[in-house]
Parts: structure tokens; C-alpha cells; sequence
């Protein structure tokens, strides 16, 4: 099946993203299609290539980006809500893209099931 | 359709929501600090009980481990992991998130 | 790269598909962004041509509610934006009784036409529906 | 002391668990969200007419006009802007934010 | 500028002062970051000699519950340090009886020796702090 | 008076930042002195010099820096709390100063009130 995934929450803060990852994984390896990760709210802030947690802890800007690389699923980065953050192609983590709106809209459509994860 | 909610009973009103939102064939899975609703014993447990009567309530047991609560889970109540998440979110024809 | 709310890709292939897309609004205005970003990609959807509703429950009825006045928290007010969608062709705003009731809300509070539909009317609607958007 | 209440009482328990710890001679202020809690006419407008007895309870009026509801106040809650926030602020020993 | 949790500058004058200083959990772990970064507040402070609490009411008393293994959430399992916190003279751990038994949860639940008052005294013990941190 | 803020949440996705800097501004006005602003938590992100809000929205970041410019307001960033949330010198804003948590209960020490303003 067609998964989408919407992550409204940033990372540590909140464990929407934590989730969301432990799911897509868990998909990917019953051979369900991820088809694109949104990352919209203070979900755009998992994207920071600046990102830099304590040693012992997990990188959650890092690990969505091996998932994505090993497993081409498309993650973009909405451009409204990243601007109001402070997310730029500056700061913008290899392998996101920052796109549009219409690029969740176009995730619900495409998807057989959106999830969301949020707080 | 399946509901998931990721909120503590004793904290939010979202899975009281929740519950008086679900008709026949509907499924409810608690995750995250949601989990805390899976639980007996608490101020919520009666009104959990009550809707497991006449839906499935799955609760995700990680978040349950996680928290310290395994020994506490409503009798009745399923328990998933991740691939068991995945698995109802095919099952069922769409989802929603109580944010 | 497009600025703000825009970069809609309409190029992009959606098989012209119309599913039934629900915004789900539980959260009170002003004190979070989610009204605002919910009603952001309410917008966006417009453009793709698809069976739009909105749904305002629990603290969301406060969203559409008149009278609203932000100068003084010096944040924008969004609330005039609902009585645009009408010239997007979305018009199925939903109400939840309860909700508006527990609040001490009327209908004539609304910034916009809205139905008023009760708990089990909502529960229906919920199910009904293709995709299911909240934040 | 000064409690500040920023969150609404039909969505959190936090304004129920503030008014349960006031002590004699304490105030609470509402903001942001928690202005909600100075309605007249809600499911919470009991509880805090309750308190209002015992404790004088202010609201920060700037966020009563954003969210459009400056003429539903209960009678007996007093209207402060960001100045009279200050100085109930400085007015109280210490202050208390229920997050 | 120190890494993590560091960067503690003993040489600023605090002038000798002792202040009470209160703080406040009321939020569960893991589904939020605030109650470790609460923690971690908590560590610093006990280089600064002041006379520091903890309170936890509402769902913040699941902060102290034993028994968590965080390892099936990938997430660093934090509870075991508020039982170093008595190697740091931080001793004054208090816990609502209303809260814990709204909870289902008995005394002999928590990871680390607690004092349990009820919502009285957890008000009294408001009352009487200088400094008061919530998150 | 002497009074320190201590800021727990992000620009733009919560109301507590606006309320603090309309606090301080109130403050100020009525001639008390703000001794430090402690951003902790997702409250780092208020120092962000990639932020960029729409045009016709008010801009966060900058001004909290022209605020502590015309006042003499210290604004500390919890180094622990900016790392994990890719914060760092290389988009910190002009104005702000990334420190460890010392500083915050320092500011509880030497503050009359410690004003706090969160999720």
C-alpha cells in the first residue's frame, strides 16, 4: 500500500516525529510504499542539518535521512511554514526539500492513507 | 475508520472526544502519552471501559513499556508494536488524528 | 521554491482524483498557529479541486467566532479569511452543537455561514470521509 | 502569589488543578488561551465563579478583544492589559505560570 | 561556550543570596521533552547552593514512576536520574496524593523516595518558594 | 523592580513569545529594569536569523534584538536546548547570546520575579 505521512512537530520537543519514523520503518518493512513524508508546523524544523543532539541520544534529522536515501521516499519541508521558522536551503538538511502546500494536498490525493502525527 | 489519540486522559479532553465521536466499525489505537488512557485504576479507566464494550481499543505497547505501565493495561484492551500500527492503518479504510 | 503559501505544483499528476477531504479544527485561535496553518492548506486544497469540508469541534468553534480584535496582541487577525473560502467554492463548514453549546456559543456568532450539526451528525461526517487532515 | 492560567479550560485540566492550589491572599491572571476561563455561560463558568469568592481573578483584556470575546466576561473578573500585568507581577511576592 | 548541559559560570556574583526555588511537573514524559528538560535544570542548579524542591502534580507524577524501558521508543530512558539527585543534596521530592491516586498509582510505584502531601500542602509548599519554575 | 523572563516555546507557533515581549515592552515602559531573557526549550528558535514571517506579520526575532538593543536586555540562549534543536552561531541572531542553564537559575537568584511564559 501507498502510505503518506504528515509530521506536525518538531523534533525532541515533541515525540510525534519519534513515532512517526518507528511507523514508516515498521511499513517500509512490510513492504508497504512510503510515498512522501510532509513536514509542515514545527515539523519543518526536523530538517535542520544544524541539528546536533547530546552523543548518546538519537539524531532524528539523520536517521529520516538515511530512511529517505535507502528507501527514495520524498521528503519535503513546507516553504510557508519554514520561513516563519527559520528553515532555509542555508540550513536545509541533504536529501529534504522545501516545496509547497499543495505537495501535502497532493500526498492525501496520491496516498491510499495519510497518517499524521502531531501534538 | 481508525482513531488515533496521543493524549493523557487526566490531561486533555481529546480522548473524551474521541470516544463520543466513533461509530459501528470503528477503532480507536492510544499511543504516546495517549497510552495513559489504556490504563486501569485511573480517573478514565470506567469511561475507556464503557467504550470497549462496543469498539476495539488498541493501545501501542511500546509507548506502554516506555512509560512504565505494563503491568496496569485495562483487560480487553490490544496491545500493538509498530508493524501492528501499520497494520491497522491498512485494515482500516481512512484515519484520523485527534491533535 | 515558491514564496509564503504558494508553490502549488498543478503540474503534478493527481490522476483526477476527488476524494473527500475533512480539516479537522479542535484548537482554540491565537494561543498556537494551528487555526492559521489548518486554514493555510484549507486554501491550498482549493486549487486541486477536490470535495472539501471543515469541521470546528471542542475549542475549534472559538475560530470562527465574530468579533475578533488582534491589534492588541499585535498578531493578524485570520478570522475574515473564513468568509473568503465561499469564493473558493468551499462551503461545507461544519458546527458541532455540543461543542458551540458547552462553549455558551449561538449560531448568529459566527463570522460565517456555518450548519450546526450535533455529536452523532459530526461522528457520521467523520466517517464519510476519504482524507482527514488535522493539526 | 500570582498564578498565570494560559490555557483553556475546555481543552486542559489546567485552570481546574491552578484553582485547586490557591491559598488565601493568592489571585490568578488569565492569558492567551486561558482567557476562556473568564466566560460567562461555558461548562467552566461555575467552577470559576467559585473562586471568584475567595480569590480575585484577573483576565489580560488584550486577549479577551483577539479572540473576540469582550462581551462575555463574568461579572467580578477584572480586565488588566500588559501594564496591569506587570504590576500585579510586581505587586505579588512571586509568581507562578501553570505550563 | 560548553557543550550540553554545561556551561555553568560559577564566577557570576549571585551575590551569596539562598533563594527557595520550586519546581513545578505537571506533564508526563516521553510524549513531551519537558520533563527532561526540567531535569536538567534541576542538575545545574544544585552548583548554585540554593534550596531547591521538586513538585509533581497532575500527569507529572508518571515522571517517577519505575519501570520505564524507553528502548522500544528509541529514546533515552532518563528516569534513573532523579535518583542521583541525592548525590546533588537535592533531596525535597514531593508528589500529590490526589494526583497519584486520581492515577491509580500507591507510593511504592516511584523510582526514587518521595514525599506525599495532599493538595493542601502542595499549595502551602507554593506558597512559601521565592522562585518558582515551570516548563 | 528587577525582572528576569524565561521563554519555553518557539516564534510564531505559540502565543507565549508575543506575551513576553509585550510584557517586557509594558515593564519597561513603567521604568523596571529587564535583568535577561532565558529562551529554553523550543524557546531557542526565537533566535533564529534565518526567520523570515510573511511581510504583513510581525517579525519575532528582530524584535526581541532592537528590544534588547534599546534596553540593555541580556538574551541567552540554553546551549543544550539550542543544539538539539540546530541552533548554533552560525544562525543565531545578532543580539543573542547562546550560554548554559547556569545563567537561567542565575537569573532566579539575582531577579525579584522570574516571569515565565510557555506552553
Amino acid at each position: 500500500m501507498k502510505l503518506g505521512i504528515l509530521i506536525n512537530e518538531g523534533p525532541y520537543t515533541h515525540q510525534a516525529s519519534d513515532t512517526a519514523y518507528l511507523f514508516a520503518k515498521a511499513a517500509i518493512e512490510k513492504g508497504h510504499k512510503i510515498h512522501r513524508v510532509f513536514f509542515y508546523n514545527d515539523g519543518v524544523y526536523n530538517s535542520s542539518r544544524l541539528t546536533e543532539p547530546p552523543q548518546d541520544d538519537r539524531h532524528i534529522v539523520n536517521r529520516w535521512q538515511k530512511l529517505a536515501k535507502d528507501h527514495h521516499i520524498d521528503l519535503v519541508v513546507c516553504v510557508a511554514a519554514a520561513l516563519r521558522r527559520g528553515i532555509k536551503d542555508e540550513n536545509l538538511q541533504e536529501g529534504f526539500r522545501i516545496s509547497g502546500l499543495g505537495q501535502l494536498v497532493e500526498t492525501g490525493i496520491q496516498s491510499d492513507r495519510l497518517v499524521t502525527f502531531g501534538d | 475508520m481508525l482513531h488515533t489519540v496521543n493524549k493523557s486522559p487526566t490531561e486533555r479532553n481529546t480522548l473524551e472526544s474521541c470516544l463520543k465521536h466513533l461509530k459501528k466499525g470503528s477503532a480507536v489505537l492510544l499511543i504516546e502519552d495517549g497510552v495513559y488512557g489504556a490504563l486501569r485504576g485511573t480517573s478514565s479507566t470506567k469511561m475507556v471501559e464503557q467504550a470497549l464494550k462496543n469498539h476495539p481499543i488498541y493501545a501501542l505497547y511500546p509507548d506502554i513499556e516506555a512509560r512504565g505501565m505494563q503491568d496496569r493495561v485495562i483487560e480487553g484492551i490490544k496491545l500493538v508494536d509498530y508493524s501492528g500500527f501499520v497494520d491497522l492503518a491498512v485494515e482500516y479504510p481512512s484515519i484520523q488524528a485527534w491533535l | 521554491m515558491t514564496e509564503a503559501t504558494g508553490g502549488i505544483e498543478m503540474e503534478e499528476d493527481t490522476g483526477g482524483k476527488v476524494k473527500k477531504f475533512l480539516y479537522i479544527n479542535r484548537k482554540a485561535p491565537y494561543g498556537t498557529i494551528y487555526a492559521l496553518e489548518s486554514l493555510e492548506v484549507v486554501l491550498i486544497s482549493a486549487a486541486f479541486d477536490q470535495d472539501v469540508s471543515l469541521a470546528f469541534l471542542d475549542d475549534g468553534v472559538y475560530q470562527v467566532v465574530k468579533g475578533q480584535h488582534t491589534k492588541p496582541i499585535d498578531v493578524k487577525n485570520f478570522s475574515p479569511t473564513y468568509r473568503a473560502l465561499e469564493g473558493y467554492d468551499i462551503e461545507k463548514l461544519y458546527v458541532e452543537k455540543e461543542s458551540m453549546e458547552a462553549r455558551g456559543l449561538k449560531e448568529e456568532d459566527f463570522i460565517v455561514p456555518v450548519k450546526v450539526i450535533n455529536t452523532a451528525e459530526m461522528a457520521d461526517l467523520m466517517q464519510s470521509q476519504d482524507v482527514i487532515m488535522s493539526f
